[in-house]
């Protein structure tokens, strides 16, 4: 009613000034309430974006990844040392294929003399098994010894993350150009900037990025005149005093270009050294260091090395774990499910059951972990960490879910199917599977999906039955020591390696990937062939 | 021959012999019905194809039998034997070594790429245990053969007009689905019967009052066994857990079953759903990436407060809040889910009675709905705690380790499941107090749940018999 | 018998055959008054009588309607069905009645006061037998008493006969005194519908029985109307 | 007793000294009522009597129950429902926005086609209704309310002695006539009965008749039943229904015994085809 | 009118009319035959007329029992229920009807062939009209037809002067011959019984009207019943 | 056709000889059923009447559905029921353990009192039973039964076009017939109707009882209903059940117009308190 005076005029006797008040008390409890339910659905739609968004966030850099792009001379006294062309050798030789590569970078960017610490740096930017991927080419094709060939070798995980924008803050800019230079190339230049402004806008930029709340270090310059890097050390005005980095050793000539990257951290702090950068950039700028698709995360097994380390043999194992408990768990648990919902006698035996049933899906997953690692490890002396037993473990788990949700789709179909297929001479078995099985399959494919479902997203019991272990073989049978997606997502989540976050998030994708598509295929099931009685 | 025997896939090559042996049962055994009845099929008890069922029934039964008694004793017979056969040298070993010799040739002997290790002994006792394990595939098959065959016989010999193979057929496949629903029951024996034995093992070392009213936890140095410490973390990170999922949950259930349209409520409730269906370790990702460090950034700006006193809030980086609202947002689907089938449940008829009595839809909700569900509703929160209790992967990332009791919910707190996933983790020795450790959290942990369980499952139970 | 679940149903039953017996109340009383009106020759009594006939017929519709009313909407069955059908005959066997009286009434007006005394005493008599017998077949109704109706039943016989001896004596009557044939004719008219009157009686009581039994009366209703006619045909 | 209450009893005053002519309780104009795209009732137009009941008949889907549901603006709560034209009660048209259905609801009572005793004790399924329109104050008086709802609704009898038990405890026939007294609490003028019967047995459905001839003297009752029987043994006035349409309305007994209709004929006499 | 879905219940309805019609054939030749046998003094024909009236008691135990069990089992409604009420007065008057005859017949046993020509002339053309009377309302039974019915209503004013004139010139033959009043109070009764016949002729017409019209013929009946008073006055 | 089909014409020739006196189809003896500890029939005997309509009638829960599935052994699917006495169908004793259960329903059918067709088409709805007892053989000899059966169930000319759609498509009054030709499919002697039109309208329901009525001159008839109307439409006999125990048996028009015990005639006239 819009108001008590207007609507007296139709409404006539139909309402008494006390009703009115009391009936605006109650549409305005009738609006608060609905407004609890509308916030309580905000809040978890808000946390189910939160997970998503942080997670897609931290996984976006790593479906991508860094890469050198190098021209490499592949020479035979590296590779293939005994000259047997061999490629199962020259495959295994990943060290001589390291050497080369290290020695082929050193001789572009280092001198000579280069100390140790200097080449130990320049050898930093990939890890060793980088290389394992030109070694297998090579391989393939021995006729390429000797020749040059282009490789994609992938830079090390504090390089990948520094050019992802990680590491450290940063900032790049220019400041004008070279107005007068000095001083030896060996150990340092002074150069003087062309423009006051141009010495302000560095200076104010330093100051920006100094935090030292963070680390008590102020921020670094690293300054780029002509092609040649240098990190700045001190600033007087227009001169810079600067010590060489990288690039050509040649004094920059005036009227050079000057740019500067500021970073917030020096590099005590950071995992990737001033130099590094230096080459970093100016490899970048030959075009030499490209971003692909970070297929290894697909292809690799497990590593050490974060930027090598793949989800494959997870993948594989999650498979073969979960062939296991499909094999256990969807006909056990169809057929319990019959001759409970349909043959058993109502007894006190079956009530128990049922009772069991219904408990068993709702203890604790660990529960079972605890139950593979006792019977099936210790008693029955199946091995560790293999699919079978994981597999079993799994089965088991899902087992009451796949019984429950079959018995509800049992259920689901009327009795009067059952009586009219009785009333006309069919026997009880008949009438089940003639009638009421077929009626009940799409739910129970569901029920069963989404049983299979949460047996991949399973971790805890895997844990306890040794799942956990390093695998880094694609494991051939579901005896083979393997590892399944969860249990890596955790394994990877507690590494202590930065470069480990993007890496678990991509794991996760991968794993909400192959849950999503079996939801999907759980509610197509569904949509399609779901009948209401 | 033996050999070969041996290394066969004999497993795959019983399979198909047997399959091909059913169909053949079942193409005679329906062949013969078919001649019984005289193309008059509907004279007979059962229908041609039953007889067909039950002579290759009869055929696989026995076969399927022997084959069982063979895989779980097959080797160990021929472990007896090949042990009565090794040299007296050999079998002075005491039992523990013995055995390990065994599987040592055993795996060498079963490996298909086996070749000489140089160890004559070693090589000839390989080559005797592939020869017996040969024997016993090649007797184990005859038997198998020789009991299809009989059962072969046996079935075809039952035929007759009169002959209920129908109901022979529904007796055997009863008894297959009966032995399907016992393994479940089969289960749950084993879960309690291994954390018992295991349990009592364990207390067998460790007084069982110190374990359970203990307040110090030391179980990785093997030196304290108190689990109150881990009960606290397990029930406070259980009570936030449920603070943010219990009234979310239901307020959504009630939202999505009363008002929101079927528009709304096709969009809304697989999103819910697809919060149920993210598995535990990507919360607990969530809980450790995203959650903690804000729980503890919140804890630091708290801290910094006037009035505050200096370190009020241990800000932890892993903390209980941290795990518990995760936990929460784990919770609330289940909470929703449950609580909507049980309101869904409630008869539209209700709903109708209390509207044509002039209800507003809120009235109606709490005055009538709600009133009748609520006994599902409490079935579905105890159902949630005892998941919350149980729940492992976000505490073993987002709780901490550390054993203590505080009622501060930024501090680190562990768990029973967390102090059961770092004892079982790597290598275990099934006879430490470590280990056995474990087992005795696993089933208090099983027994509390348990509890929560059968309340709920009764409630629920009563409450469905109500709507039937 | 227990009252129905639902009471109107009684009621309506209750209301029908409170109006059928004040219905056999009216006629019981215009036989006895059209008799007397015959024997005393008083022809105001009869012009009471013959107005009187209307609310009879006034009531037989009304019963009529209450009758086709139950039937369409309460859907008696077994008793309650018997009782309808019953109280649809004995409505009309009362009409009957009340229309016989008012003949005789109308009759009366017809004579000229000196006829024959002991045709007249005759017809006194035979009235007060059949209002008797009238009297009995509605209290048979009333309590639903089948041994009364067979009783009801046999005293037809006594009132056949009686007339067949009126008829006989005013046969004797007319012979003797031809003038007084048209007035012996109208006494003969009068206890005609006496002894019809006396049947109508009969079919009440029958109907009581089939209300009653459930038993058709056809045997009875057969074998008594051959003696009914058997009386008629003198 | 209060405002709604002595309103109750104003109109039926006046309506009494309107006794002549029956008076009327419910006048509906030219109702059309559409789900989606179909319509389900077609331009129906009826004036329904006070003290009487009123029996809508009519083969499956002619719209009955439909157009009952009008009364109390029931079709309200679902979603796709459209009604037009004007329902007049006492003078107000109940279907104007202005009229608010709880308030509607509270004057109109309901009682469905299963019993649906609400899962509370028998006292509080009365009591539920009077509370929440405020219409007894203190616990006297609203045991009072209980008292005179289940007396009028013949179960006073049966359930005095057990008023905390669950509503649900009672027999089908029982809880049918507890939601009639769940109703009557209100202190309703309009009663609408959707089949009340159609889920109890015979002896059940005489009790719920008689209840509804007892009722008939204070309270306008509008009944949809599927059992003609039924219709011609409770109401006074049928009005039949076929395909949307309002085909006859009229006295029962004339409708039973000589409908004008030939499709009204059909249908009783069990000719429709 | 289509037929019910329920095809037993059409066939019994139909059964149950087809009965009636039979009944009503019966007794219109029965009417015939009766006079006849007075005409010709053949009491070999009288005494067949007798034996008739038991198959039309029979059927009419018949068709009440069809009647009861149509509305016990079948509860008809509407058009079907004035039917079957229709029907059970239908049968109840043709049984009448019979009756009569029956009557006639008997009566004519006891004539002694030498009545007064002109008084069974007038009782044969008597018979005529009511034979015709009878026929063309059962005519509207089966038709359905209440135009016809309301010409049958009409005719019924002639059959009654038809009596007035057939029983006064009766009583005058009396007065002439009083050896002859025994048979000639039979031919009177005779025609007295035809006079009843036409009245029952006219109650099924009324009846059929009811039938179709669902009206009751309440006001026609009462005028009617007293025109027939009138006539049975004299 | 065939051998169970030559046994169903053998005995109804010879029912046929014994004309006079109608032929007793189910001889029933002493039946007792007890669910639990609960007694739900108590010492029943009754003997039906061949090629004619047996009703059961009774108030809610006296045991007249129960007793009706005595005749098929349909209470063996309940766990609790048991079941004495002995039921003789053509001199066997059907309760006997030597009796498949299932090979007595091909021979008694049963129809329920929801329509529950499967959820197949139409064809397969009325083949299933044939196809599980073999009755045909080949596609041409089945498609004749599943005609055969259509037209005596009074659907053929209704679905025959529509042979292939889902049975569940069909109105609610045609899924009934759909069930009763399913039924009528396997050449049962005798059929069993629990309650067959209540969950349907006055015009469906005469069209069932229009079909009962055509099927009475093949079948052994026995319907269980709720509504006295329809025994008293459909039956030629009629039995009286009241707490487990017959309390009165006999031709439907007597039980209707004149029945023997009073507490028949309370339940009939609805005096039953």
């Amino acid at each position: 009613m819009s108001s008590p005076t207007e609507g007296t005029a139709n409404t006539g006797s139909f309402v008494t000034e006390e009703a009115l008040q009391r009936l605006k008390k109650r549409h305005g409890a009738e609006a608060r309430f609905k407004l609890y339910g509308q916030l309580a659905i905000g809040i978890a739609i808000v946390a189910l974006v939160a997970l998503l968004v942080s997670i897609f966030g931290q996984a976006s850099s790593a479906f991508s990844r860094y890469v050198l792009s190098y021209d490499l001379n592949i020479e035979a006294s590296y590779v293939d040392p005994d000259g047997t062309r061999d490629p199962e050798a020259i495959a295994r030789n990943v060290s001589g294929f390291n050497l080369m590569l290290q020695d082929q970078l050193a001789d572009e960017f280092l001198s000579d003399d280069a100390n140790r610490n200097l080449r130990r740096e320049l050898y930093g930017m990939f890890t060793r098994l980088a290389v394992l991927p030109i070694a297998r080419a090579t391989a393939d094709a021995p006729e390429t010894i000797g020749s040059e060939q282009i490789f994609n070798v992938a830079l090390a995980d504090d390089i990948d993350l520094f050019l992802k924008g990680g590491v450290s803050a940063r900032k790049s800019i220019e400041i004008g150009t070279v107005a007068a230079g000095d001083g030896s190339t060996e150990d340092g230049v002074t150069l003087t900037l062309a423009s006051q402004d141009a010495a302000e806008k560095l200076g104010a930029a330093l100051t920006e990025l100094t935090r030292t709340d963070v680390d008590d270090a102020p921020a670094v310059a690293l300054i780029k005149a002509g092609n040649t890097w240098y990190r700045m050390e001190a600033s007087e005005g227009r001169n810079l005093s600067l010590t060489y980095l990288a690039g050509p050793r040649a004094l920059p000539s005036e009227g050079a270009a000057i740019e500067a990257l500021i970073l917030a951290q020096s590099q005590e702090n950071r995992t990737v050294t001033d130099r590094q950068i230096a080459w970093t950039k100016i490899l970048q700028t030959q075009g030499r260091i490209k971003s692909v698709l970070n297929t290894s995360l697909f292809t690799n097994s497990d590593s050490t090395y974060p930027e090598l380390a793949g989800t494959a043999a997870a993948i594989v194992g999650s498979l073969l774990t979960m062939l296991v408990t499909a094999l256990l768990a969807i006909p056990v648990g169809i057929f319990a499910a019959v001759y409970l919902e349909e043959f058993a006698p109502k007894n006190r035996l079956t009530s128990l059951i049922e009772v069991n049933i219904n408990n068993l899906a709702a203890v604790p997953s660990i529960v079972f972990g605890l139950l593979g690692a006792a019977v099936f490890i210790n008693f029955m002396g199946l091995p560790r960490s293999v699919p079978l037993v994981g597999g079993l473990v799994l089965g088991l788990l899902v087992l009451p879910t796949v019984i429950i949700a079959s018995r509800a789709a049992l259920t689901a179909v009327p009795p009067s199917i059952r009586t009219a297929a009785l009333g006309v001479g069919a026997s009880k078995t008949q009438s089940v599977f003639h009638h009421v099985l077929p009626l009940a399959a799409p739910g129970i494919m569901t029920g069963a999906i989404i049983g299979m479902a949460r047996a991949l997203g399973e971790t805890a019991p895997l844990l306890l039955i040794g799942m956990v272990a390093f695998v880094a073989e694609v494991p051939d049978g579901p005896m083979d020591e393997s590892t399944v997606l969860p249990v890596l997502i955790y394994k990877w989540s507690t590494g202590a390696e930065r470069a480990w976050e993007p890496q678990t998030a991509a794991a996760i994708i991968v794993l909400l990937v192959f849950l999503i598509l079996m939801n999907l295929i759980a509610i197509i099931l569904r949509r399609r062939f779901e009948r209401r009685w | 021959m033996l050999e070969t025997f041996g290394h066969l896939p004999v497993a795959w090559l019983l399979f198909a012999v047997l399959a091909a042996a059913a169909f053949m049962a079942f193409y005679v055994g329906r062949t013969q019905a078919v001649g019984i009845a005289r193309g008059y099929t509907s004279q007979l008890n059962s229908q041609p194809n039953y007889h067909g069922y039950f002579v290759a029934m009869a055929t696989i039964a026995p076969a399927a039998v022997i084959l069982l008694i063979y895989m779980m004793f097959g080797e160990s017979l021929v472990r007896a034997q090949f042990a009565s056969e090794l040299p007296e040298r050999i079998r002075a070993l005491g039992d523990l070594e013995l055995g390990q010799y065994i599987d040592r040739i055993s795996e060498h002997a079963t490996r298909r790429d086996a070749t000489a290790t140089g160890n004559a002994l070693f090589d000839a006792a390989s080559d005797r245990y592939t020869d017996l394990v040969g024997l016993s595939r090649i007797a184990a098959i005859l038997l198998a053969v020789l009991a299809a065959a009989g059962g072969f016989f046996f079935g075809r010999s039952r035929l007759s007009g009169d002959f209920r193979a129908r109901a022979r057929v529904e007796d055997g496949i009863k008894f297959l689905l009966f032995l399907c629903a016992a393994i479940a029951i089969l289960t749950t024996i084993g879960i309690v019967a291994s954390l018992l034995f295991e349990a009592l093992r364990f207390f067998s070392r460790v007084n069982v009052f110190s374990f359970l009213f203990g307040t110090e936890w030391n179980a990785q140095t093997g030196a304290d066994f108190g689990a109150i410490p881990l009960f606290f973390g397990t029930f406070l990170i259980a009570f936030l857990a449920m603070l943010v999922a219990a009234p979310i949950g239901l307020f959504s259930a009630i939202y999505l079953s009363e008002y929101a349209s079927p528009r709304v409520r096709s969009i809304v409730k697989p999103i819910l759903e697809l919060l149920a269906g993210i598995p535990t370790v990507v919360y607990g990702f969530f809980a450790l990436q995203f959650v903690a460090p804000i729980v503890r950034a919140s804890a630091t700006w708290i801290n910094g407060l006037p009035f505050i006193p200096d370190g009020f809030l241990a800000a932890q980086p892993t903390s209980a809040l941290a795990a518990g609202l995760v936990m929460g947002i784990m919770i609330i689907p289940f909470v929703s889910s449950l609580s909507d089938d049980v309101i869904n449940a409630v008869p539209q008829t209700l709903r109708d009675g209390a509207y044509a009595m002039g209800a507003t839809k809120s009235e109606t909700v709490k005055q009538v709905v709600m009133p009748a569900a609520l006994p599902g509703v409490i079935a579905a929160l105890l159902l949630a705690v005892s998941r919350a209790i149980g729940e492992t992967m976000i505490v073993v990332m987002a709780a901490g380790q550390r054993a203590q009791i505080t009622p501060d919910p930024t501090a680190d707190l562990t768990t029973i499941t967390v102090q059961i996933v770092a004892l079982l983790t790597g290598d275990t020795e099934f006879d430490s107090a470590k280990t056995l450790s474990a087992f005795a959290l696993g089933f208090v942990l099983f027994i509390v749940t348990l509890i929560f369980n059968l309340i709920a499952l009764r409630v629920v139970k009563k409450y469905r018999e109500k709507y039937e | 018998m227990p009252d129905h679940i639902v009471t109107a149903f009684t009621d309506e039953l209750e209301h029908l055959s409170a109006n059928l017996l004040r219905m056999g109340g009216l006629a019981e009383s215009m036989i006895m008054d059209a008799s007397r009106a015959v024997a005393t020759f008083d022809l105001e009594l009869a012009r009471d009588v013959i107005k009187r006939d209307r609310s009879i017929d006034e009531l037989e519709v009304e019963a009529e309607k209450a009758i086709i009313r139950l039937i369409a909407l309460r859907h008696p069955m077994a008793g309650d069905l018997r009782a309808v059908l019953g109280a649809m005959k004995l409505a009309g066997d009362i009409e009957r009645i009340g229309d016989l009286c008012k003949n005789i009434a109308k009759r009366c007006l017809e004579l000229n006061g000196d006829e024959n005394r002991a045709a007249v005493k005759g017809i006194e008599r035979m009235s007060r037998a059949v209002s008797h017998q009238l009297q009995m077949a509605l209290d048979c109704y009333l309590r639903q008493d089948i041994e009364a109706a067979k009783m009801v039943l046999d005293m037809d016989d006594d009132i056949d006969d009686h007339y067949t001896s009126l008829f006989r004596e005013t046969l004797t009557y007319m012979m003797e005194d031809p003038r007084q044939i048209g007035s012996n004719t109208h006494l003969i008219f009068m206890a005609k519908n006496l002894e019809r009157i006396g049947d109508h009686a009969t079919n009440i009581a029958k109907a009581v029985y089939y209300m009653v039994t459930g038993e058709a009366t056809t045997g009875a209703k057969v074998e008594s109307r051959l003696a009914k006619d058997a009386g008629e045909q003198r | 007793m209060d405002g709604n209450m002595e309103h109750f009893t104003q109109t039926k005053s006046s309506a009494r000294a309107d006794a002549a002519s029956a008076p009327i309780k419910v006048d509906c104009q030219n109702i059309d009522v559409y789900y989606g795209d179909k319509q389900a009732i077609e331009d129906i137009s009826l004036q329904i009597e006070d003290r009487s009941v009123t029996a809508f008949i009519g083969p499956s889907g002619c719209g009955k129950s439909t157009f009952l549901r009008c009364m109390n603006r029931m079709n309200d709560t679902i979603e796709s429902a459209k009604v037009t034209g004007k329902i007049f009660m006492d003078g107000a048209n109940i279907n104007d926005p202005s009229i608010d259905p709880v308030l509607l609801r509270s004057r109109v009572g309901m009682v469905f086609q299963k019993p649906n005793p609400f899962p509370k004790s028998i006292y509080d399924n009365i009591a539920y209704g009077p509370r929440i329109h405020g219409l007894a104050s203190g616990k006297a008086e609203m045991d009072e309310v209980v008292e005179n709802s289940l007396r009028k609704a013949g179960l006073w009898e049966e359930v005095k002695d057990r008023l905390p038990a669950p509503g649900t405890s009672l027999s089908g026939g029982q809880q049918q006539r507890l939601c009639i007294a769940r109703a009557i609490a209100v202190s309703p003028e309009v009663i609408l009965m959707d089949e009340p019967c159609s889920a109890l047995d015979p002896i059940a459905t005489a009790k719920i008749e008689e209840l509804i001839d007892e009722l008939r003297e204070r309270y306008c009752i509008v009944i949809v039943t599927h059992s003609m029987q039924q219709a011609a043994r409770v109401s006074q006035k049928t009005a039949f229904f076929h395909l949307g349409k309002l085909i006859e309305y009229g006295d029962t007994e004339r409708i039973f015994t000589n409908p004008e209709h030939g499709r009204t004929q059909d249908y009783i006499t069990g000719r429709f085809g």
